[in-house]
């Protein structure tokens, strides 16, 4: 299994029935597939949705439904659609029961930088920000390192921040830690891993339980 | 009075450095036929208000705009999509002024709704928030954002009834009702043009008091042509 | 002709095609069994439609449809609804072309005061400010004198402001007059009058142009 | 989860003090039901927030609650239709807060949204100005208003679904779909309930996620012929 899908499907473990979840581009939207049977969860796009469904064949694609990275969806029975004032309402105002975003560092803090690399890559925030500030519970899937072999689980963020203190769990292809008020939670590690081999790989400090589980997906 | 006019009449309106808004998000809801039109005239320097880049890869609906290097200013909340817009920024081309996607929409809303700005917790501890007035309410402070308006907006609509009421469809309106009331000309484009009360008056989704031009655009059908293509080509559905 | 009648009448003339127009309750909601024929103005009303139609029938009622004051309406075909945050875009951001309100007392800096007779009469403003501060155009319906035979418009209002500076024509029993920058100016005088009577039941200065059309109604 | 229960259960969490949020406009998208076992129920010092008092003259609606002298405090932008509140505020024992309606319905639109406040011309120049924080937003000066939020709501739709998505009817929605974003537990009465996927997801006016309960009032004919009563002995109706 590849890192990527490895991630999603332990995100998709922190799937609650009822939950109301918005799922970034990426990884988090990869998440959606491994939901266990008989968790329904209510996917939020922030485009303008509540009630997202599966993709669609090429006869029920529909130029009037994508998602927020422009990829076709369906709607589910019981589906809402409004435009972005409205969804943005559902978002800061604290409707969404958890967003799941990629990143590319976090810290000790529950800071999270998805947003810039300053003169190199500048996407823009979208509604990124916006879910930071309003979701009541941040999940952040990333790869544990970066393609240096950098951890990007800093002590501090080193680019520009797109939330401060909001990150609650950091879910990568090698551990899942818990952001808490006294630092970074180390609460399972990927099954050819030992928590010293993902203690050497983070740059934050870790806190290590009695007990650190295993990561089954 | 709402006028049914073709698409190159109107865009005639538009001239170098208005600020336009164009509704839509990746080209789902983005007056398509207008884009065009707009590209086709060449008028330059324009500030463009769009909530997101062009569809990924770059090249479809505004994303025409940026490749014919239009665009002097734009206000937004993404353009990373967009290539050309990417290099063009990076290059000191094109100035790109970065809103939390949900500030971006409320200050149209307070642009159209005659409301003093926008006062959110979004980007606190940002650099979106440097040099931005905060505001106090309550024991908390908010970041204040100020109302957007103007000068013309292309939007997009489903359908239209002969007055110029517009019915939205699917997740289609997103940036669009907001702008129809943000801009002193506002032009919609449709799938289809109906006759008064086919759109019933609850599902009417912008009063025709705010539309002055209506377009007829290409028809569903056509339209789901065209987005089955560019999503097979970019290997986004089967 | 009663008094009220006439005023309607007469405010009924200011209207024109296609102008979009919201009515308070009583004399300027009359105003709209006035409209010329052929005069399409667009009636908005304030809990939500733009497409006010006339009265119904005891068979047509819906309990779903009913204007600002309670009563039930129809809409025209090409008729919209929408929620109240809504209608107050629509009245705050400048798209309702004028408004017709009542009033306690008007004067001579376009100052209205509408909504309370502090210790006596405490309505509240309902959307009446939003209004008076939205409109692109203010017209004011009232009787020219109080019950007391005082007169209503003012050189400065005594009772609590509904808003300051935004009246453009007041319409009287007695006269129109129009809101400028250098004060009122007597438009119009009722037919059984003279200037001088109007002037002599007007608390406030009256500009007096060169000529002073008679009220038609 | 929506759950789908009687009146009576649903009004059971309002207790005496909290701040209750009730939809409608002069008896027009009212939860009547809702209201009625409130009164039975009889729980007193409430804070009520609603956009305006009874149906002219008093006793309808949420001009029940009035009678039953259940209201301690009122956040509204009108109280004239209503006798008895008009009577108990000039007697000093009912306080009201007065908003401009378009502050009133726009404060509870940050409530739900999580906006920071309302800044408004509105009512510059005049005693609602008195004592109100002031912001200049580009040379120009706003009124400061805060966001509203309640314990409960209860709301008025003409249809809901199994899962609680609400369809509104005519102008009946009126501050209902704010309301309904702005409360801790929100309670839906509507005229029938149906099927999932019965409403289209365009005609949702507000998504279940925001509903906590259900509760099936009296239909669409029943209503009708109770306004039409109403309206022709108040002479409203011939």
């Amino acid at each position: 299994m590849d890192a990527r899908e490895f991630i999603a499907r332990r995100i998709a473990q922190e799937f609650r029935c009822g939950m109301v979840v918005n799922l970034g581009i990426g990884i988090p939207t990869a998440s959606a597939n491994h939901v266990p049977h008989g968790v329904d969860v209510i996917l939020q796009s922030e485009n303008g949705c509540l009630g997202l469904g599966p993709r669609p064949s090429r006869a029920a694609a529909d130029p009037d439904l994508a998602n927020a990275g422009g990829e076709p969806i369906t709607l589910l029975p019981g589906a809402a659609t409004f435009d972005l004032a409205t969804s943005f309402c559902i978002i800061r105002g604290g409707h969404v029961d958890a967003t799941v975003l990629g990143a590319l560092e976090v810290d000790s803090q529950g800071n999270i930088a998805n947003w810039k690399i300053p003169g190199k890559r500048v996407p823009g925030m979208g509604g990124g920000m916006d879910l930071l500030a309003g979701a009541r519970k941040v999940i952040v899937a990333l790869q544990h390192a970066d393609k240096d072999g950098d951890s990007k689980i800093r002590k501090h963020c080193r680019l520009p921040l797109s939330a401060v203190g909001v990150v609650d769990l950091i879910v990568t292809d090698k551990a899942v830690i818990e952001v808490t008020a006294e630092g970074l939670v180390l609460r399972e590690i990927a099954p050819e891993l030992t928590v010293a081999d993902v203690v050497a790989a983070t740059d934050a400090d870790l806190i290590l339980p009695a007990t650190v589980a295993t990561i089954h997906v | 009075m709402t006028e049914i006019i073709d698409a190159e009449q109107a865009v005639r309106n538009i001239r170098e450095g208005m600020t336009v808004m164009i509704g839509g998000f990746l080209g789902v809801g983005e007056p398509l036929l207008l884009i065009d039109e707009l590209v086709a005239g060449g008028v330059g320097k324009l500030s463009l208000i769009a909530v997101v880049g062009s569809y990924p890869g770059g090249g479809f609906g505004v994303g025409k705009l940026s490749r014919n290097r239009q665009i002097a200013r734009l206000v937004t909340s993404h353009i990373g999509t967009d290539p050309e817009l990417v290099r063009q920024y990076l290059a000191g081309d094109l100035e790109v002024e970065f809103n939390p996607m949900g500030t971006f929409i409320e200050r149209i809303r307070c642009g159209g709704g005659g409301l003093g700005g926008v006062l959110t917790r979004t980007g606190f501890g940002t650099e979106v928030a440097a040099g931005r007035a905060r505001i106090e309410v309550e024991g908390e402070e908010f970041l204040l954002y100020t109302p957007l308006k103007a000068d013309v907006a292309l939007i997009k609509a489903h359908r239209g009834d002969r007055l110029g009421n517009l019915e939205y469809r699917g997740i289609a309106l997103n940036s669009n009702p907001a702008m129809a009331m943000a801009a002193a000309y506002v032009v919609a484009e449709v799938d289809e043009i109906v006759d008064v009360g086919v759109i019933a008056p609850r599902h009417v989704g912008t009063p025709h008091i705010f539309v002055d031009a209506l377009v007829r655009g290409r028809d569903h059908q056509e339209r789901k042509l065209e987005f089955t293509d560019l999503w097979v080509d970019s290997g986004r559905l089967q």
